[in-house]
């Protein structure tokens, strides 16, 4: 097993893990928290690509390496907003959450990041 | 030599590792913020050994934004550490 | 006089991992917030210093060994600002966890 | 190879046991400090994975900047209410058998690679002489997927849009709600004032050796964006009301730039994005500079917050 291999195995994991936060903690923040922990698990996965096919003298392919940049950044902003709509949230109500019964809307919140 | 190098970067590692796990342990907020004053160090020198090892010379740039970033996040540790919404 | 250079960096790199080694010792040993701070940065610090200075016979160019070097000095100066940061909260807090 | 490969287990383990205590951590705060202990690990990873370009994007955005902006809203949810649900342990155990299902997919995937492996990497090699730039990936974003780049800085915008947007009427076009430090402290002070001159010469450092080695006007931005903040932070410049005539032009002359030259490439060199031959290396370097600005001061923004405060007359 090579090194890039034993980095998608644990990309693949991260995502594992990403998903498991994201599903089973209440709090919004800590599901963007997770959400962004399973998007670098992604990105890791990513790396794989790149590291297999690389070839002409390099480490690995450029192309995924710069979807990934672009991905880490889009990903930043769409924290930022998904944040931004949890403290507005907070500002409306003084909860972070949208009502208990109603569980199907707590994801809705943070389905933004 | 590269051996050698890999070598201390392994045994940094596992150091960093190690004081990682006690510092995330403990229950005071005070021994978390220091997790990123950690890396900031120990990740800076495990980078400058791959750094050399691996004869790749702008792993030293990933060095240097790991230092900067990691006071910049201690500066946001601090901030917003428990116990100082009283003063906001 | 390569194989001088070599033995220096594997001696100070080798110095370096130890006080590293000896940084994580004092996280653990050390009883209250204050003196482990002061293990972390003081010693983390001396063993970052000792690998950048081992490393500089192995660099290339000038220009390369200036960057190790200010590399150690941002990480320098910055943790122990950022230090006495920290140390703040916890004089104010009248914690010692 | 065999140290190399005990480096990595145990990097690969730290990087997973960090994962698992942000996730299981109790409170907010531990949970954020773990994200950004995970994210400046993880750059290390990206080094192992000879992606230097991506592992200063993640020191950068992932460790520092995700860090600021999830701690602010650290700060203001610590009393919030609503967070008191509770998931039984069967729902539990359900959830933790299907992830374990979706990453052994993913991980099967990752074991089973392709007869062929698709790659365009020596395409890339053999026509990135032309652009006169030294670094491939510098050379994907600007050449050949330099859409992809325009539109990711339109996103950039469009998100700082949004959040502007949720500010309540009170305080529309007022002050981003960052939480400057509490206390007047000398310490601070001085870090801020010491930091950001050496944060603007890595920031300019990044954006000129972008073009022949790993870094670029995203690193370089980053950098400008968390000297910015942490001027802020320690109190020595005010936040800016998003009014002010210079902040929404400094906003967009990167994205404007970058279009002028796409659409002065239809006329030029017949295609949109496309770079006349010759002066590809130059019209790069000048996008990548206004681009560097636009993207400090949008990311800033962005860490900055919602509006919180009335812009004062």
């Amino acid at each position: 097993m090579n090194a890039a291999t034993l980095f998608g195995l644990s990309g693949a994991a991260l995502v594992g893990i990403g998903l498991y936060g994201f599903v089973t903690n209440p709090e919004p923040l800590r599901k963007i928290l997770a959400f962004n922990l399973l998007g670098s698990g992604v990105f890791l996965v990513f790396g794989v690509v790149s590291r297999r096919a690389a070839a002409s003298g390099l480490g690995g392919d450029p192309v995924p390496q710069a979807m990934v940049i672009t991905a880490i950044v889009v990903a930043f902003a769409a924290t930022a907003m998904a944040i931004a709509l949890v403290l507005r949230l907070l500002q409306e109500t003084g909860r972070s959450t949208l009502g208990a019964d109603s569980p199907g809307d707590t994801d809705r919140v943070s389905g933004n990041s | 030599m590269i051996s050698f190098l890999l070598g201390a970067a392994g045994f940094v590692l596992m150091t960093v590792a190690l004081a990682l796990v006690v510092i995330l342990r403990r229950p005071a907020e005070v021994d978390h913020m220091m997790a990123a004053q950690l890396l900031g160090t120990g990740g800076g020198a495990i980078l400058l050994l791959l750094a050399t090892a691996t004869e790749t010379p702008p792993i030293v740039d990933v060095a240097l934004l790991l230092a900067l970033f990691a006071s910049f996040a201690a500066v946001a540790f601090v901030r917003s550490a428990p116990g100082q919404e009283s003063e906001v | 006089m390569n194989l001088a250079l070599d033995i220096f960096t594997v001696s100070a790199v080798s110095a370096g991992a130890l006080f590293f080694l000896a940084g994580t010792v004092g996280l653990l040993r050390f009883p209250d917030s204050l003196t482990r701070l002061h293990a972390l940065t003081k010693v983390d610090n001396l063993g970052l210093g000792l690998v950048v200075l081992g490393l500089l016979p192995q660099t290339n160019g000038l220009f390369g060994a200036l960057k190790l070097v200010s590399i150690w000095l941002l990480v320098q100066l910055s943790g122990a600002i950022v230090t006495q940061l920290i140390a703040g909260t916890v004089r104010r807090r009248g914690s010692n966890g | 190879m065999t140290i190399f490969a005990v480096f990595d287990i145990g990097l690969v383990v730290l990087i997973l046991g960090i994962a698992v205590s942000t996730i299981a951590a109790r409170d907010a705060f531990a949970a954020v400090i773990g994200f950004v202990v995970y994210g400046l690990l993880l750059s290390i990873a990206w080094v192992r994975l000879a992606a230097v370009d991506v592992a200063l994007t993640e020191a950068a955005i992932g460790g520092g900047m995700t860090g600021m902006l999830m701690l602010g809203a650290v700060a203001r949810l610590r009393f919030a209410g609503g967070n008191d649900i509770s998931i039984s342990l069967p729902v539990r155990f359900a959830t933790a058998v299907l992830c374990a299902l979706v990453a052994a997919g993913l991980a099967i995937a990752v074991l089973s690679p392709p007869d062929a492996i698709p790659t365009l990497a020596p395409m890339v090699m053999e026509n990135l002489a032309q652009s006169g730039l030294g670094n491939p990936v510098a050379g994907v974003l600007f050449v050949y997927r330099a859409l992809d780049t325009l539109l990711e800085k339109v996103v950039l915008i469009l998100a700082l849009l949004g959040v502007w947007s949720l500010a309540p009427d009170s305080v529309w076009g007022g002050i981003p709600g960052l939480r400057v430090y509490a206390r007047r402290s000398s310490t601070l002070t001085f870090l801020a004032q010491l930091l950001p001159p050496v944060g603007i010469v890595v920031a300019i450092y990044m954006c000129w050796v972008g073009a022949k080695e790993p870094g670029g006007a995203f690193q370089g931005g980053t950098v400008l964006a968390a000297m910015w903040l942490l001027v802020m932070i320690a109190g020595l410049k005010r936040v800016p009301s998003i009014g002010q005539p210079w902040l929404r032009p400094l906003l967009v002359v990167g994205p404007v730039i970058f279009l002028a030259i796409g659409l002065a490439g239809m006329v030029l060199a017949n295609a949109f994005l496309a770079y006349p031959p010759g002066y590809a290396k130059p019209l790069i370097v000048a996008v990548e500079v206004a681009l560097t600005l636009s993207i400090g001061v949008a990311l800033g923004l962005l860490a900055a917050g919602p509006l919180e405060q009335a812009q004062q007359q």
